[in-house]
């Protein structure tokens, strides 16, 4: 009977404590707001360029980043803030970066379309769509090559998945049967095009066969669903039986980017997806199971509040890079 | 020439450099069958830059293709195209993505007909939304003519104006060979006066922009903007400054560059591309080794890209291409002898 | 039992008549005879540069393209001679293009790799590994916009099935349901390493049902297996109905080019394959059913043989390009 | 400095170049486990030119790769190990199926330390097989170093003795930035005097190979070699002409060409890739706009590829690049005033 019970219980609550699981809330409420400020100062200008929002599909990075040990690795994509933020962080620099300032993760050179966090194990967002796949497959083989045990773990989406680099990627990866895991988070269309009108199979998950890679497809909005997907296929790639293929299935709230005005898909399409909220369906899981009362929901959200305003003012506080060193890092300095 | 009687006797209307660009593809795609347009959403989406804007609703999504995200393959897809009858214009999102297609525009597309012995031609119009100025950085900012301009086959031009990139647009599609055109994203929404329906502008001629006695600037792309700029600066200097608007990179019009030269024995090379190797190196190193040399007064001087990537702060950014200020207090060290 | 008896009918037997089958082998001595007159001029020092043969292949290349139609159309490999012949190539010109003369195919401008008969339907032999399988693409996109009913044949390799070009092409070949037949010829090795070592899965032609579009593995050497695979694949293009992958299992007897010492195989492998000559095979399966005598047989045979002998000496007698003419044909001349 | 040192201590032995490549591989591959090489058919093949030779029986499969047929995911993975401690050696089998890879060496492996704002180095090391001679024709015959030397970040060498081609090499991997390694196909079997063991050549310095007065011919790779048989040539018309071997493309050794034109006030580049923007382009240019524009007593001249693909046709291949009589021709004419 207590048997029964533990069977039924959900995998996030087997695989996860408590403060594991407030924590993940918490980095979905932090993805959110840290996105919803950066639109808010784009659009008082405070901001330049272009942003790519995942609002909608916090619950598909957070979840798919659990399952990782601190050291594991990750390369990221143009729609990067929710993977970087789930590898741990901080969005002070994050918004110093996109601020354009010296103390930013790449010290205002590189901006939304290439934040990293390298000491956390985030190898880079990248302007690139699938430009990320093979270079996570180079970090793979360091991994295995110097023995350091690290996996590694693959963003792209389902646009990425007809790029060459997809291909000539996941061949080698499972050929040399490295330790990555690709996580396609797919969230209907590439820009403007659905899958419908630019893949040729009906799950992007279905092409794992023709690399002899599980492929699985799961709702990257159920917390537990992706989590254990990914769990699973980290451990595959931990004991090295190589690579796998997670689709994540998703959805982006917000247009493409600035320039989106929404022109191929309907209001309906994105209310529907709007009115399942991946970040209250957590919440309100974990308050049913008793992880968390409604009182802590709802100041793990009023923390993360204070921490983006007081990101923002670190941000804004900052110097500006000085332009005598547009140069600079271009070639690394030798000191001999 | 034909075009010009032609063209005169068009109205003239003013559109942005994008809506002419439209127009160009429109009147092709209503005049010719063959005409495809293919690119990453151009269709519902009208286009990263809105340059292809409604043209899916006026004819169909069979002429106005959405691609897959497919550089490469999609490339490749319009060579085989032109290669057997269609006239596919290929729009890429931004120019930096070429950097997966080079295999099929350089060693397909450029070599094809002379590998084949003449027997076959290429018809393909590609489009390269280039340069930076919109805070995207390294890997969206770049200006990459000059490796098209280096390989034999192509055909590479730098429209500057509404009126030229709609009449360089349609002689492309006239021309047998591969054309690719360079657009510079922040002309986009510059406007200009432009001659109603079919004309076109030839593809190899330089325009003389602005006529000048102590000083040739020969720039590209949206430099010959800031070129023009800078001449009225120096102009308050007393200094007489020609602008030559390049417009095509590859044939370029030496004639007319070396007749400026002669005339005013300086020479300036005005360009967004890396200096190293960018097309300013070409302009110099063609004065210098021909019968222009001997006139030559001064040094010639490269105005280029700085020797970094496109960084992402607006400042940076813009401390990595040449700026007006820039053009005027260098052209004036060199005419006052200061170089 | 006459049914009966046609129902048991090879295939190529009711497809195909006594005439198009006695043709079919005389392209395949053709091809034989022609790589071998090439590698004898190479090795006695009158042809320079080097070239691919596709000896042991020839049944590959001539069943692929017996189910075609005179102006359907072809893009070939580097190994491509087989392809040219059997699209119906005259040998005197594509030896004189080996010989670098102004009467060869690419007037002694392209040579073995990019040797073309634009005019029979081969849009040509490719430098680039994977590099024709998009330009067929383009071909059948043509044909279906044009509605000039062609239906466009994709010859390439097993090693070029890894290369991004082939996964991009196949996947819009695909979601435009484009009259294309893609042909793989494997003939186990890519230059010297093995599918086992480069391709993550079994049958490349599994690699289909990630494009959504009938896949199958015959045996290429065997005149029925491949003329009926191609029969199925070419109408269901020619009806609209789109593309389909052949993985045509085959074997080259020679090295992969001029510098393959052969390390990477063994001699009793190459052996084995040439015990099963492909041509004997179908000369010998022409006689069973006395579609020839044996005394027609070797008669194709001979003719094959003097007709080689002419060609070469047509390309010996043929005039060099006149090297002031290098850079002639670079650009269309415009005749206004 | 340490290197020549260390170097002036070592016997030499007479090695091929690519034995030399080969040597220095084995060097890397022995002393430090991060070393990998990577290519198509580099194992049991031992490489489509047999550089690698036999070291995969020496370190294994796991040390030797020999990668599918997929240069731009091969490319990719390099980057990536690159970037996370390994130290790639990708070889391209021809030159010419770079154009497959160019977004992961212009987007990703030059531009990552510069996005990054300085966090990472990419030490990477690409070898290319490059130039004609060979009778393979237009997509095996290319010089496209120029694109590369035009990209910020990259690193271009193109060494042209056995001597050179180990030592830069072992330099390379010394370097914490990508190194891109030209080397052509006709280098391959040349032979000279090598050091054994290790030893570095600096990257960024140019040679003096020939001292002359009446003129500076600038040269890359095989044209260094073509360069210097015409200089003999010259030299019984009464004529002495300066050789430099460049040797890096970017950065390159400005100071060393410059002192070299102030003394013989005559400049000619030799190069094989297309003259129109080949590396003879930057050249000339960066002398034109140098002090040592004053000391230029004629134009300077361009010896470069002719513009069009390179042809099958060994005569017709032959006079598609600089030969050594088109060097001493063109070099006497300048010298004696006639350009
Ligand atoms: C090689 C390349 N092609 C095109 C683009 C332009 N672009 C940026 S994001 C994007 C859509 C990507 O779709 P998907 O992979 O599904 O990711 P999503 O934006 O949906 O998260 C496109 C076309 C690019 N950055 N890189
Ligand atoms: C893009 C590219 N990469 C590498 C090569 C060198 N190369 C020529 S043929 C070949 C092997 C091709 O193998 P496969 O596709 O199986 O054809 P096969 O030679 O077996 O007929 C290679 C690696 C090339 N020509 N093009
Ligand atoms: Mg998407
Ligand atoms: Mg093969």
């Amino acid at each position: 009977m207590a048997n029964q019970m533990t069977e039924n219980e959900p995998f996030a609550l087997k695989r996860f404590s408590p403060e594991q699981l407030r924590d993940a809330l918490r980095k979905m409420h932090l993805i959110r707001k840290f996105e919803e400020g950066a639109e808010d100062c784009y659009t008082r200008g405070m901001i330049h360029g272009t942003m790519h929002l995942s609002i909608g599909q916090e619950c598909s990075a957070v979840g798919s980043c659990m399952p990782l040990a601190e050291d594991d690795q990750i390369t990221s994509t143009h729609r990067g803030h929710g993977h970087c933020v789930a590898k741990g962080a901080d969005v002070s620099r994050m918004f110093a970066e996109f601020f354009g300032k010296e103390t930013g993760y790449c010290k205002g050179r590189g901006g939304s379309m290439h934040i990293a966090d390298v000491a956390k194990g985030n190898l880079g967002a990248n302007g690139i769509v699938a430009g990320g796949i093979p270079i996570a497959v180079g970090a793979a083989l360091t991994s295995k090559r110097l023995n350091t045990g690290k996996v590694v773990m693959c963003f792209f989406g389902d646009g990425a998945n007809n790029e060459g680099a997809f291909h000539e990627s996941l061949n080698m990866a499972s050929v040399w049967k490295l330790p990555v895991v690709f996580v396609c988070e797919n969230n209907k269309y590439g820009m403007s095009t659905s899958i419908e009108r630019s893949t040729s199979v009906k799950n992007i998950a279905d092409r794992a066969a023709g690399y002899s890679m599980p492929g699985v497809t799961v709702d990257g909005n159920d917390f537990n669903a992706i989590t254990e997907a990914i769990d699973t296929a980290v451990q595959r790639a931990r004991e090295g039986n190589g690579p796998s293929l997670v689709e994540s299935l998703t959805y982006r709230w917000r247009g493409h980017s600035k320039s989106d005005r929404n022109r191929y898909r309907t209001k309906d399409e994105i209310n529907d997806w709007m009115s399942k909220d991946p970040i209250a369906r957590f919440s309100s899981f974990l308050v049913e199971h008793g992880i968390l009362s409604e009182a802590d929901a709802e100041k793990v959200e009023a923390d993360v509040v204070a921490e983006i305003a007081a990101a923002i003012e670190f941000a804004k506080s900052s110097p500006d890079p000085s332009v005598s060193d547009v140069s600079r890092d271009v070639y690394t300095e030798v000191t001999a | 020439m034909n075009a010009l009687i032609q063209e005169s006797t068009l109205d003239v209307v003013e559109m942005s450099y994008s809506e002419a660009i439209k127009d160009a593809m429109d009147i092709a795609l209503g005049q010719d069958e063959r005409v495809v347009l293919m690119g990453e959403d151009i269709g519902v989406y009208g286009g990263a830059f809105q340059v292809t804007g409604d043209l899916v609703h006026k004819y169909g999504e069979e002429r106005v293709m959405d691609t897959p995200i497919s550089e490469l393959g999609g490339a490749g897809v319009a060579v085989g195209a032109a290669l057997t009858g269609l006239r596919p214009i290929f729009e890429f999102q931004f120019s930096d993505f070429a950097t997966l297609a080079m295999e099929q525009i350089v060693n397909q597309a450029a070599k094809v007909r002379y590998m084949l012995g003449g027997e076959v031609s290429v018809p393909l119009v590609m489009r390269f939304p280039a340069g930076s100025g919109t805070g995207a950085a390294a890997q969206h900012s770049q200006s990459l003519e000059a490796w098209l301009a280096h390989v034999p086959g192509l055909k590479v031009i730098q429209p500057t104006t509404p009126h030229d990139v709609k009449g360089m647009l349609l002689a492309a599609l006239e021309d047998p060979d591969p054309v690719m055109i360079f657009e510079h994203k922040l002309l986009y929404k510059t406007k200009g006066m432009v001659p109603e329906g079919y004309y076109t502008v030839p593809i190899g001629q330089a325009a003389i922009r602005r006529e000048g006695t102590d000083v040739t600037i020969v720039a590209t792309s949206i430099m010959v903007h800031k070129s023009l700029a800078a001449a009225e600066e120096l102009e308050k200097e007393g200094i007489s400054a020609e602008v030559i608007d390049l417009r095509t990179i590859r044939p370029i019009d030496r004639d007319a560059v070396l007749k400026s030269v002669e005339k005013t024995s300086r020479l300036v090379c005005v360009y967004e591309g890396v200096k190293t190797l960018g097309i300013g190196a070409e302009i110099s190193a063609m004065v210098a080794e021909s019968h222009a040399f001997d006139f030559l007064d001064a040094p010639i001087l490269r105005l280029g890209g700085s020797d970094n990537p496109i960084p992402y702060n607006p400042e940076l950014e813009k401390a990595s291409v040449p700026q007006v200020d820039d053009i005027v207090s260098n052209v004036a060290r060199l005419v006052k002898g200061k170089i």
